[in-house]
């Protein structure tokens, strides 16, 4: 059904979707459990910082990266000296790119999850001897677990559709960084390329739906059974 | 096997380049790795420090710019190809008009508008600017152009009946069905349309060279000849 | 174990004090509506800061300014007024909380025997959510002994229970008060409950 | 300090982002309804339909808007005979296009919220009288109200920077569809334009955080202060 | 007013059915934990529909597998066993909830009379978290009775209030039975409540 070379566009698109949404997971959660818990002087900094990829144009945004993660920029070149890790052109760069484009929105959604945890259920673990990290890991986290699951269908299906700041970043390398929206850009550029364009664009909407379909599912396996059995 | 050389191309190129890079490949040569995407992406990497080989820009503008910073291999820039500029309808239009000096674009525009690449950014809106201003009549259709994102978004466009007319280049308007060449402007018109290539001082791939040679040679050329554009 | 309490904390536009101290044995809180009695527990068991005092069972200081020791340090086992069970686990898990954390010799009840002096044997596999007032209450009661508590504070421990399952768990309490000499601070505004358990009562008001 | 060109793209922006997201908000909130409250056939085509404009890069969006509301579209050609309406090369269709690539943004955002609303407080509410409808405004409404924020945030600062479906769908005329982010991709084309980049990109961030403390100041004014009360 | 409930639901793997009819004045519906009381006060009002059976209230069928009359139709104040105060509304926002939306025809008592009688007068600009257990279950009687409901359901009213609130409310408990003349389903465990309060009790049990 699928051309090798569409199996590696949409191995490539999973590969960079599921490595930045999981390797954005903690670092947005951890963003996310400090902007709901915590007043500090620079706290609407940091929250107008998490949105910027958000507020800015994706390709300024690639552009930024390509500033300091290319290999003249300071990250860049101080990771190429001490890991000897180049991003250029490479998939990590597009799962670099994809990661924060989809920051903000998984920092959004987690914060309303965390924001809408009751305390009270934390104090009450307090008392039964669990420590603030343990009251964490059994109480706060798993009550936060809608959140994280709408964080990482969001995330997950940003990444997938991410265009502007990854072919601004990392070019258009295919089998590198040609995911399915630059692949389907090319496709746009040739003249009669409708037919692909539909057929790739088919391509990421069912990637996205089977994200959604598995989290729905993760959802009720979960949070939703508990419910189910309610009033 | 030794890998192809990486190959930063502006998007207009796509169909063309992919083909005489089969072609390359095909005398036995790895194959190339064509990155295709806007000339101010693709310069703005070489700028940043990217690892590749050959860049092939849709204007001299951003080579310029690359030179400029130092990031060519020196002696190998060369005009790779040329272009026309057409105007293009709808292809159930039925506009007559021919591209001259003081032709009524205005009039027949109305009250539509004239879809371009964004001509203070776009190289084919440039051309199309430079030229609508030679002829006398970019004044009287300033207000009413539709700057797009680039060519193909800009045929998009007419192709969709959302502006009348536009100008794209010859090579785009052929191989579209949904629009038709009104009429094709006098080459004098415009600064020539040139695609530069040149090698980059960042290369490490010596096949580099024999494929901007290749691209260069007449087969090379015949290549792109077939895809509508024409010699420098 | 004796109760050193004398603490004081202000609320919005109120202030709560309380000094007393305590033997062993079961000390009821009386008093009003919004007298105090919630607040002067939720400071024993380090979930509201008193604003002065000290606060010491036996002879741990659990708080005196310089010391405030965290909830989970304190040892305390509370059943709240309202519950609080974990919605996102089942009763046997809400149950086995606290039995899991603190370590093997802390424990002095295993969950067989809080589950048959409780009667919530066949709620091991509900979700909190669907337990019934008095159900949830005592499994909020099994939930804080089985953490093998060293103090005990219960805020209305039985208000909706029937009276079998009341004089039954009474009946335990008192074990728990004799036998495990365990300090007991034990809010209710029934005098026959307070008349039966009490040691001494002590009375939280203005 | 801003040149008047800069102070009509501004407000353009502000025009365009304002009303894209107050036109989503009731139409997000009515989806967002749906589909945290019923279990129904079709939900999941729903529920992927609205995450679609995330997926697909953002160019293709707009020529699916081109192909649908430009004048040989369906929706164009109905709209311009019935109402004399188009949306082409109009800041209405620029609304269009960043209303639809905020609204799986803002539904998220609100259905999480709406997923946490306790139903029991609705009963309440019944037992007192209250009509379905009036339980909605009184009750539930502002108990999503952190959900309905978040998205106002979220889908503002994605308007503010929505690039791709607008160059694509209404193209890039001054004072009409060219918004801060069309101006900044003109300016990235032209070699030397990075200190326009530059400029341009902090009025978006401003824009933003503009908005941000906006709605951290709503929520402390509404829901935080309940907050703080309790303990 | 005479009521007339034959009601059958089941819960999970439990089934709760009631069959009673009571005369006009206060109904103790009684029973131990877990019974299905509130199951059957939910019932009545609307809240959790039974799966055959009928409620009827003096001439008005509120449910008869026909008819099924919608909560806000049944004219019923339920006073819960677990509060549900608006969270989001201050103290008087929350008691004047539903006196605000009944026509003033069907009101029988004022925000005033309400206040003074249940003492809640300096917490009407409190937001519900902030108070105690006793206070925030005085609001939420209040809250029923200002909504001028026809029949009273009372889940537990009393069950966190101190002796001297509890006789005062009773007090006004007792009027709303003799000179209203409202029929009131009233769920307590506690004998001396119910002596004092009942007409008739109804046992639910298994
Ligand atoms: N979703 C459910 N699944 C299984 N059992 C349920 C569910 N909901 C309620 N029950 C059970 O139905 C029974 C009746 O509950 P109800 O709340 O009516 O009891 P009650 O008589 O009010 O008890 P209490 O005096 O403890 O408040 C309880 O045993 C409860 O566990
Ligand atoms: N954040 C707050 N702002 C203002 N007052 C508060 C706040 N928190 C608690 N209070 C008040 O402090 C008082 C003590 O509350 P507490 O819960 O300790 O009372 P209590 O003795 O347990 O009463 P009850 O028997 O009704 O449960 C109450 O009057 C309460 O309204
Ligand atoms: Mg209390
Ligand atoms: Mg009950």
């Amino acid at each position: 059904m699928l051309s090798p070379e569409e199996w590696e566009i949409v191995a490539l698109s999973l590969k960079v979707g599921g490595v930045a949404v999981l390797a954005t997971l903690p670092i947005a959660f951890a963003i996310a459990w400090v902007l709901a818990r915590y007043r500090f002087p620079g706290r609407v900094v940091l929250d107008a910082l998490v949105h910027l990829p958000l507020v800015l144009p994706p390709v300024v945004t690639g552009w930024l990266l390509l500033i300091a993660f290319g290999p003249f920029g300071p990250i860049g070149r101080w990771l190429e000296s001490w890991f000897g890790v180049s991003l250029m052109f490479r998939w990590t760069g597009a799962a670099l790119a994809a990661a924060i484009m989809a920051l903000p929105l998984m920092v959004r959604a987690m914060r309303l999850s965390i924001e809408g945890v009751d305390r009270r259920l934390e104090g009450a673990a307090r008392t039964l001897g669990a420590s603030p990290w343990h009251s964490f890991w059994t109480i706060s986290l798993p009550l936060a677990l809608p959140g994280i699951l709408a964080a990482l269908v969001l995330g997950f299906a940003r990444s997938i559709g991410e265009f502007g700041a990854t072919i601004t970043f990392v070019s258009n390398i295919p089998g590198e960084t040609r995911t399915l929206p630059l692949a389907i850009y090319s496709a746009l550029q040739v003249p009669g390329g409708e037919a692909m364009v539909t057929r790739l664009a088919l391509l990421s909407v069912a990637l996205s739906l089977g994200a959604l379909i598995l989290s729905e599912w993760l959802v009720r396996r979960t949070h939703g059974e508990r419910q189910r059995h309610g009033d | 096997q030794e890998r192809g050389p990486v190959v930063l191309a502006a998007a207009s190129l796509q169909e063309s380049l992919t083909e005489a890079a089969n072609a390359w490949a095909a005398k036995g040569h790895a194959k190339p790795v064509l990155s295709f995407a806007a000339s101010s992406a693709l310069a703005r990497q070489v700028m940043a420090g990217a690892p590749a080989d050959l860049f092939l820009s849709a204007d001299e503008e951003w080579m310029d710019a690359v030179a400029k910073a130092g990031l060519l291999r020196a002696g190998t820039r060369t005009t790779l190809l040329g272009n026309r500029l057409v105007l293009i309808a709808p292809a159930s239009s039925q506009v007559r008009l021919t591209p001259a000096r003081g032709f009524a674009l205005a009039k027949a525009l109305g009250t539509g508008r004239l879809a371009l690449a964004d001509p203070d950014a776009v190289p084919a809106g440039k051309y199309a600017k430079a030229a609508l201003t030679h002829l006398g009549v970019w004044s009287s259709v300033a207000a009413k152009v539709a700057p797009a994102e680039n060519v193909r978004a800009a045929m998009a466009l007419v192709e969709r009946g959302a502006a009348p007319l536009g100008i794209v280049y010859a090579t785009d308007a052929r191989a579209s069905k949904a629009v038709r060449v009104v009429g094709t402007f006098p080459a004098s018109s415009h600064p020539p349309i040139r695609y530069p290539v040149a090698l980059l001082k960042a290369s490490r791939i010596k096949d580099a060279a024999g494929f901007r040679a290749f691209l260069l040679s007449k087969q090379g050329r015949a290549i792109f000849a077939r895809h509508g554009f024409s010699a420098p | 174990m004796a109760i050193d309490i004398d603490v004081a904390r202000r609320l919005g536009d109120r202030s709560i004090a309380a000094r007393f101290t305590a033997g062993p044995g079961l000390t009821a809180l009386f008093g009003p509506s919004g007298a105090g009695k919630t607040s002067v527990l939720n400071m024993v068991a380090g979930l509201l800061r008193p604003d002065r005092g000290h606060i010491r069972i036996g002879d741990r200081t659990l708080f005196d300014g310089a010391i405030d020791l965290p909830p989970e340090a304190r040892r305390v086992g509370y059943v709240f007024q309202d519950g609080r069970l974990f919605p996102h686990r089942r009763v046997r898990a809400n149950l086995t909380y606290g039995h899991d954390i603190v370590p093997a010799a802390n424990r002095w009840m295993t969950l067989d025997e809080a589950v048959q002096f409780l009667g919530i044997g066949h709620l091991l596999d509900r979700w909190p959510h669907s337990l019934s007032g008095g159900e949830a209450q005592r499994v909020a009661i099994g939930r804080a002994l089985l953490a093998g508590p060293e103090i005990l504070l219960m805020d209305e421990p039985l208000s909706s229970l029937d009276t079998a399952r009341r004089s039954d768990i009474m009946v335990v309490i008192e074990r728990i008060r004799d036998e495990l000499k365990l300090p007991i601070l034990y809010v209710s505004h029934d005098r026959a409950e307070i008349d039966r358990l009490a040691t001494s009562v002590v009375e939280i008001g203005e």
